[in-house]
């Protein structure tokens, strides 16, 4: 290993923290932004550039909210773990960090800059060629759980407390349908490898949600989950737990929770796009090969990056226009519902590319005949499910639970 | 059947067994309170059976006896084979010692037969035992019907009663060592059971345990006695049959003389001569064809051995101390013991084993002074006793002795004698133990005589029946006691003749009539046989013995002589106190002023008929017996012995050479009848009337004076004295007063130095003595008791300590690892990790670096 | 490790302690036997694997609770000379960035394990745990087992220590305890460390045995070409997944089946305690 | 790279890793830290396993570091369930407190001379449950000095 390339591996790791921090940053306020027009309001439209009177649609917010949570005083309460309770931000912030090591962020950029020992081209992935790199997001998503289960349980409180129970009960139950969504890609890709997979769905010109619906629901439902987005905000849900695990915190390590959350909903939006969404291909525009020219290579980073910003628009949509699951609804449609789909998923995949490689169907009608196949499966098997666990969408009280006594005085 | 001698054989012991048998089974539910009949007509028809086989028997010795000359001396006997018990062939073996060379073994060589056969006899000796026995147990038994009333273990003591029967009159009538062994131990067991009938009461238990274990004694040298026997003689039969078993005579005589001519007869058919079997006996030499004599050394140690049997059954001096516990079983079982059935058993042994004893004087003299020193003590004893029972027992023991010391004369005249008196005795000590139990019935078990007395008027039947029974005893002319006694003494007195150099005749204490010394005289011979009188006439009668068997003890006659010159002395001696002590006893119980314990309640009257009607008989028997069976003051002949003559083991050829019952010695009879008279008159004297003198006497044999002049007070007394005040007055007025102190102090020391043993006299008076039994018990309890106990404790404590220590040694040292390894056990899971690491790193250890 | 009888274990011996072929203690190893085959002791002590047992232990000692907080600290610093030393008496890899990278991860792998057994508090030992895992992965990494180093983040990191967090906040609701300040038994302690690094010293003595059993002088040096075909080929997820469900499929079905007896278990073993509850609560 | 000296060090990382947890499993009371140190034995065995998988070339290493996983992971739910069991009986989660298995006689072992807990010692936080504050003893109240 070659100082140039640590100092590749240095510059796409700067790049890409910066781009994804101000991502991050900027997203805060589109989803605000989102929010009042969802709300029929207007939003943060203020903040411009500083010292100026220039509001450019607010785009100074951002950066006006990180100086305010920076200036602010960081109040540690007396009654909490201290080295706990700094750590668990840390933490949950690395994890979340961490994980765009292994996510790329276009194919490769075809420029020689004529540095020995550089490699040519320089693949737009921090750690180029993970052999198990979607294995890595696994393991760093699990570790970003210690975040909030320590940040919970450090702050000695009960609603954090609660929250850091909620939020490790369910992050675990949506382990499963989330790697049961990924596997399905992973049977049919034949690699654990992001690049892999994008390529993959690049050659054959199908994304796999086409060819996997039911696996790219089962994934999305379990993303939302993992990111703790507002149809599964349970961990934080305001209402009941006054912020959850990160009740409190403030100042700066509050900064480092909300950041982490972010980064969580845009390693998913990263993750749904890669593994079904084509990652970087779009038909007719950016080609499939390995050998591209400079400006397919610019084009593949914009599509992805594209394709990123719409599904993470559709999570902001979807965080204003749903209501929150009760978590026994939560646990329920985990382990009743989306684990039983994510298996039809993977077994039904697994069959079909079993049978095209034993029939060995190269014809051009090979895909959309197994495509259609799985759409079939798919559709039969949401039925049989909704058909199964009816109360999935029943939100009442169940009749049969008793009104306990309510102290007055509470 | 048409052997009524073999039915007649076995109806007498199996009737009392059947009716044993039927009272144990059917007694607890069934007869209870009337089980009493079954025993009595059972024992009543064996009575009645032994008198049926004693006349079947009868006629058969007569027809033997007019068919024959030689009748006479080689007995009668009737043999019946029931059934083989054990047959081993040849089951021991020893090369046999060629004639004339010198024996290394003691015993003879010769294969011998181990085969025990279930057979029973009939001769004289046994059909004069079944008689008397079944008679005795006949009245007993109906006696006990009525003392034995209300009693809880009615039933039981039947049952015991039965079996006790059974054994006696299989004892008396086997005709082998083994089963006469056996029959034996079967009496001293119902003898057990029979003392400690009453089980509850501790005394009666520890008695029947003392004559259970005493006994055990002499049946050990018994036991002894009968395997020496066996070694000896190679078989223990009494009679003599082929090997095969066969008992016909005349089929033996085939046999024997088929072996004499030489031929080669079958194994079944040799003929094995019985030990007291005619061929045997016929023999002048007492020894089984082609063996060498029997050594002194093994006939002594043979007849020793049966002696100390003997000795055990018959509560001879050493082992004597269990009789007068056996008072503490029901009195119809005492007077069972003492007359009939288990004191018999020994006399009976020895009487049947004369011919053993023959050959072996040394043997004889021990019997003979065990018995009159027996005879001696037990009536020394008796004297003392406060219990009635307790002196009808001594009494026992005494008249025992004098038994054995008519059968250690050695003579056919003693043996009869012994047995005479045996039988005569069995009458009146049965009587005399019946009324003590009719007395005991009436005074509520109260047996101490200071507690009652002047009874005659209460128990009339009692007090006369008791008196004849008294008079028997001490051998007043003509009751049944006075003739047997008679006869004992007079055989001892014989034998003193016999074995005195003959001009010393003089010398003794028979001073009148002719000395029955030297050569029986020819008349006297009750059988009058023609052939046997030259044979009787020509030799000697201690040349027999004398001649072949070599004294163990070398005593000269001269010495013999005069030990049963003493003996005869002792007899007479003990004749007198025997009159006296029964006599005592008897003034005590019947004459004097009334008294009855208040135990008695309302019983204080005379016994119901079932028990005086047995007396009654008693009685009348005790009072003719004598007189019927001994005619010897008539003419010279005594029925009894004549009868009992027709015994093999007894009338046998070498036997005939001693000298022969039947005379009748006047200066003996008069000598004995004064001496009873005597003791009669003093007890008289001194019970009769107010009994002032009998505390001097008392004082006088307890020494109590000693006391008085051992007191140094007397000393001072003697300062008052008169005469010493006159001396000492005297002497001081000489001057002389320092010699008279020197004097006085020299006497003072002499008297002191002499009363010392006085003193220790003193606390071992006569009296005392008498009254404590010459401490015999206290002396077995020290000399044998104790160190046998401390003996079983120390080998309780090798068992407890060592044994049982090394086993539970053994047995702890794994628990101790174990409670050790327990401790490791302590539940918690950590220590058995770290326990299992370490075990692991040790293997690891091992494993890589080994 | 200091029980070596076998000859060929005195020269393997050499290999881990070079200063023994040289110091002459080869001799004394010579002979066959036990005693005859202890090592020089002045081997021994020159030997800084010696020295790092023994610190090792020491620090062990003073981590592990009813320590002071002095204690501990001292323990901590003691334990790092114990690695330094530990490092020390092993043989150098190839350059010094492979070098300094398994130092540091070692040393982190190995404190946090020891941080992790001295906490007292269970939240903290099993933080540390996770610590100690996020290491060992990353050994895994370096040795080229990438998938057995994510597995095992993921695995043990995400589901088991997080299920270990939520049984601590569930069963430790009142925080102090005191048997998490004592140990069971006066001996528990210096014992199982004793106990604890002789095994270590066992298991490296054992260690240069390798070369005798194996005798793969040959395949040592050679086989490094090879080596890319095995475990370290590029493809290394697919060829894993080959072995995996062709030669131990058995093994994985048994896994499987394994992992799904526990979960019966596990599910049995929560009913039959929530009975009980039940039962305990109506009884009152 | 030394192969050799890679699997000497890898071992000695894994043999270190696995006293460490021995120990740790033999000291310790608390029986959830019990089973990380038994976790932590396992996590030695699997770096000596992968080391001597590479030592070789061989994947029978890494198979087995797989199954140990696996087995980590039903040993994690069955013990867990476990322990939750044990500390629901007794409240506690103190290993020496089930000791009831020992042998009939042996005294119990108990806690003597149980040391104060020191200012400096750290109090970590005490979880309060959820919902309607339950009735506690003032006087317990009064030590509760930080909450």
């Amino acid at each position: 290993m070659t100082t140039a390339a640590l100092i590749e591996i240095l510059v796409k790791v700067i790049l890409l923290l910066g781009g994804v921090m101000t991502a991050a940053a900027y997203f805060v306020l589109l989803e605000r932004r989102m929010a009042a027009w969802v709300q029929d309001r207007v939003g943060p439209n203020r903040v411009g550039i500083p010292l100026t009177r220039i509001r450019i649609f607010g785009l100074g917010q951002p950066l006006a909210d990180g100086v305010k949570f920076i200036m602010k005083e960081e109040y540690t309460p007396a009654h909490v773990d201290k080295r706990m309770y700094v750590l668990a931000p840390i933490v949950i912030l690395v994890a979340a960090l961490t994980v765009f090591a292994v996510i790329p962020f276009g194919s490769v950029l075809p420029v020689d800059l004529g540095i020995e020992g550089l490699s040519e081209p320089i693949r737009l992935v921090v750690a180029p060629g993970m052999d198990v790199a979607v294995f890595v997001i696994f393991g760093l998503s699990s570790i970003a759980v210690y975040g909030v289960i320590l940040g919970g349980w450090a702050s000695n409180n009960k609603y954090s407390f609660l929250g850091a129970l909620r939020s490790s009960a369910q992050l675990i139950a949506y382990e499963l349908p989330l790697g049961l969504g990924i596997l399905g890609v992973v049977v049919a890709a034949g690699s654990l490898d992001l690049e892999a997979i994008i390529s993959a769905q690049a050659t054959s010109g199908w994304w796999f949600i086409l060819a996997q619906p039911l696996g790219c629901v089962v994934f999305v439902v379990a993303a939302f989950a993992e990111a703790a987005r507002l149809p599964f905000d349970l961990p934080e849900c305001e209402q009941e737990l006054i912020g959850g695990y990160h009740t409190e915190y403030s100042g700066i390590k509050l900064l480092l929770f909300l950041v982490a959350e972010f980064l969580h909903m845009i390693t998913a939006a990263f993750l749904i796009v890669i593994l079904f969404l084509g990652g970087w291909h779009f038909w007719g525009l950016t080609g499939a090969g390995e050998q591209v020219g400079l400006v397919q290579a610019v084009l593949r980073v914009m599509v992805l990056s594209g394709k990123v910003f719409l599904v993470i628009l559709l999570f902001m949509l979807i965080r204003w226009s749903w209501p929150r699951f009760r978590f026994d609804q939560l646990m329920a449609l985990a382990w009743k519902v989306m684990l039983p789909l994510g298996l039809v998923n993977l077994v039904s995949v697994a069959i079909l590319d079993q049978l095209r490689t034993a029939w060995q169907l190269d014809a051009w009608w090979s895909n959309p005949l197994l495509i259609a196949a799985n759409w079939g499966i798919c559709l039969l098997a949401w039925i049989v499910v909704a058909y199964a666990q009816p109360l999935i969408a029943d939100n009442r009280p169940q009749q049969e639970l008793e009104l306990y006594d309510v102290d007055p005085q509470v | 059947m048409d052997d009524p001698i073999r039915l007649l054989l076995i109806l007498i012991p199996a009737l009392p067994l059947a009716a044993a048998v039927l009272i144990g089974l059917l007694g607890p539910r069934v007869l209870r309170q009337q089980s009493h009949w079954l025993a009595i007509a059972a024992v009543l028809a064996s009575f009645l059976c032994s008198l049926l086989l004693m006349r079947e028997l009868s006629f058969l010795q007569r027809a033997a006896g007019a068919g024959g000359e030689v009748a006479l001396g080689i007995g009668y006997e009737e043999v019946r084979r029931l059934w083989t018990w054990t047959d081993v062939a040849d089951a021991y073996q020893q090369p046999r010692t060629p004639p004339g060379e010198s024996r290394e073994s003691l015993v003879g060589g010769g294969s011998r037969d181990f085969r025990i056969d279930i057979v029973l006899r009939a001769d004289s000796l046994t059909c004069m035992m079944l008689v008397m026995v079944t008679l005795i147990a006949t009245l007993v038994a109906i006696y006990s019907a009525g003392y034995m009333h209300g009693d809880p273990g009615y039933w039981r003591f039947f049952a015991y009663f039965g079996l006790f029967v059974f054994s006696m009159t299989m004892l008396v009538s086997v005709s082998n060592f083994v089963l006469l062994y056996v029959f034996w131990e079967a009496v001293g067991l119902c003898s057990y059971l029979l003392i400690g009938f009453w089980y509850q009461k501790p005394a009666a238990a520890a008695a029947g345990k003392k004559a259970f274990l005493v006994n055990r004694v002499g049946d050990f040298g018994f036991a002894l006695g009968v395997f020496l026997i066996w070694t000896t003689y190679g078989t223990l039969n009494f009679h003599d049959s082929l090997r095969g078993g066969e008992l016909e005579p005349a089929r033996i005589q085939q046999a024997v003389a088929a072996e004499r001519a030489g031929e080669v007869v079958p194994a079944e058919q040799e003929p094995v001569a019985g030990v007291f079997g005619p061929l045997r006996l016929a023999d002048n030499e007492l020894r089984p064809a082609g063996q060498p004599r029997t050594s002194a050394m093994i006939s002594l140690a043979i007849c020793l051995l049966l002696l100390l049997g003997a000795c055990g059954k018959s509560a001879q001096f050493p082992l004597h101390v269990w009789l007068p516990d056996a008072m503490e079983g029901p009195t119809p079982v005492s007077a069972l013991i003492h007359a009939a059935t288990m004191v018999t058993a020994g006399i009976y042994m020895i009487a049947r084993c004369t011919p053993l004893f023959l050959v072996s004087p040394d043997a004889q003299l021990v019997v003979s002074v065990v018995g009159g020193f027996t005879a001696l003590l037990a009536a020394l004893i008796a004297l003392t006793q406060y219990d009635l029972k307790r002196v009808l027992a001594y009494s026992t023991v005494s008249q025992l002795g004098y038994m054995f010391l008519a059968l250690g004369v050695g003579s056919l005249a003693g043996v009869t004698a012994g047995m005479f008196h045996l039988f005569t005795h069995a009458f009146f000590k049965a009587l005399l133990f019946l009324g003590a139990g009719s007395v005991m019935h009436a005074m509520g078990n109260v047996i101490d005589m200071r507690r009652f007395g002047g009874l005659r008027r209460v128990m009339p039947v009692t007090y006369i029946t008791f008196a004849v029974g008294c008079l028997a005893l001490a051998g007043v002319f003509p009751l049944a006691g006075f003739w047997s006694k008679d006869a004992v003494l007079g055989a001892v007195h014989d034998k003193v003749h016999e074995l005195e150099p003959h001009d010393s005749d003089s010398h003794g204490p028979a001073p009148h009539g002719p000395a029955p010394h030297g050569p029986a005289p020819h008349d006297s011979s009750p059988h009058g046989s023609a052939e046997g009188g030259g044979t009787q006439a020509v030799e000697r009668p201690e040349s027999s013995a004398d001649d072949d068997v070599t004294p163990v003890f070398g005593l000269s006659n001269l010495l013999r002589g005069q030990i049963f010159h003493w003996l005869y002395l002792l007899g007479l001696m003990t004749s007198f106190l025997t009159a006296f002590y029964t006599f005592r006893a008897f003034y005590l119980t019947f004459h004097g002023p009334e008294l009855i314990p208040p135990e008695a309640g309302r019983h204080a009257h005379e016994s119901p008929a079932s028990m005086t009607v047995p007396l009654g008989i008693l009685a009348v028997c005790s009072a003719l017996v004598g007189l019927l069976l001994d005619r010897s003051y008539l003419d010279g002949t005594n029925s009894f012995a004549n009868w009992l003559l027709w015994t093999p083991s007894l009338g046998f050829p070498a036997a005939m050479r001693t000298t022969l019952p039947g005379e009748f010695h006047l200066s003996v009879a008069g000598w004995s009848t004064l001496m009873a008279l005597g003791g009669i008159g003093l007890s008289s004297y001194l019970y009769l009337g107010s009994r002032h003198e009998i505390h001097g006497i008392r004082q006088f044999f307890d020494l109590a004076w000693v006391s008085g002049w051992s007191d140094v007070e007397s000393f001072a007394r003697m300062r008052q004295w008169r005469v010493a005040r006159w001396v000492r007055e005297c002497s001081a007025a000489v001057g002389l007063e320092w010699l008279l102190r020197l004097v006085v102090g020299a006497l003072l020391l002499v008297v002191l130095v002499l009363s010392a043993p006085l003193l220790l006299l003193y606390y071992v008076s006569p009296y005392k003595l008498s009254y404590h039994r010459f401490y015999l018990d206290e002396l077995y309890e020290l000399v044998l008791v104790r160190p046998l106990r401390g003996l079983a404790r120390l080998c309780y404590g090798i068992d407890r300590w060592l044994i049982d220590g090394t086993v539970n040694f053994v047995g702890r040292v794994p628990r101790q690892i174990g409670d050790v390894m327990r401790s490791l056990q302590m539940g918690l899971v950590p220590f058995y990790a770290l326990a299992m690491v370490l075990g692991l790193l040790i293997l690891l250890a091992v494993q890589l670096l080994g | 490790m200091y029980l070596s009888g076998a000859a060929h274990i005195g020269q393997a011996v050499a290999g881990l302690w070079p200063e023994l072929a040289g110091g002459g203690g080869l001799s004394a190893v010579a002979g066959s036997g036990l005693l005859a085959a202890l090592p020089d002791w002045r081997v021994l002590v020159q030997s800084p694997t010696t020295w790092g047992l023994v610190c090792g232990a020491v620090a062990l000692v003073l981590m592990l609770p009813r320590g002071s907080a002095v204690a501990r600290v001292l323990g901590g610093v003691v334990g790092l000379v114990a690695l330094g030393l530990l490092a020390a008496g092993q043989p150098l890899l190839s350059d010094w960035l492979a070098q300094g990278l398994f130092w540091i991860l070692a040393g982190v792998t190995v404190l946090s394990a020891a941080a992790a057994v001295a906490m007292r508090s269970a939240v903290y030992a099993a933080v540390w745990f996770a610590m100690s895992l996020l290491g060992t992965g990353s050994l895994f990494l370096l040795q080229g087992a990438s998938f057995l180093g994510v597995a095992t983040v993921v695995v043990y990191a995400g589901a088991i220590v997080v299920t270990f967090l939520f049984v601590i906040m569930l069963a430790q609701p009142e925080g102090h305890a005191t048997y998490d300040r004592l140990t069971w038994g006066w001996y528990a302690k210096p014992v199982s460390v004793l106990a604890a690094a002789l095994m270590v010293a066992v298991l490296t003595t054992a260690l240069p045995g390798i070369r005798q059993i194996d005798a793969l002088a040959a395949l040592g040096e050679s086989g490094a070409v090879e080596r890319s075909a095995g475990v370290l080929h590029p493809s290394h997820m697919a060829r894993f997944g080959a072995e995996l469900f062709s030669r131990e499929l058995v093994s994985v079905e048994v896994a499987g089946t394994l992992l799904l007896v526990a979960l019966v278990g596990a599910i049995a073993i929560m009913i039959q305690g929530r009975r009980q509850a039940q039962a305990e609560e109506s009884a009152r | 790279m030394n192969e050799l000296a890679l699997l000497q060090n890898y071992l000695l990382v894994g043999g270190l890793l696995f006293a460490i947890g021995l120990a740790g499993f033999l000291v310790r009371r608390n029986m959830i830290v019990m089973f990380l140190s038994a976790e932590i034995m396992l996590q030695g065995i699997s770096v000596s396993l992968v080391a001597w998988g590479r030592y070789h070339n061989d994947w029978g290493g890494q198979m087995l570091v797989v199954f140990i996983i696996a087995v980590a992971a039903c040993e994690a739910a069955i013990a867990l369930a476990l322990v939750l069991m044990l500390a629901k009986q007794t409240g506690r989660l103190d290993i020496v407190l089930w000791q009831d298995l020992r042998e009939e006689g042996q005294p119990a072992y108990v806690d003597r001379e149980v040391p104060e807990e020191r200012e400096e010692d750290q109090v970590w936080p005490t979880l309060t449950p959820a919902g309607i504050e339950p009735e506690v003893d003032p006087e317990e109240e009064l030590h509760r000095s930080r909450v």
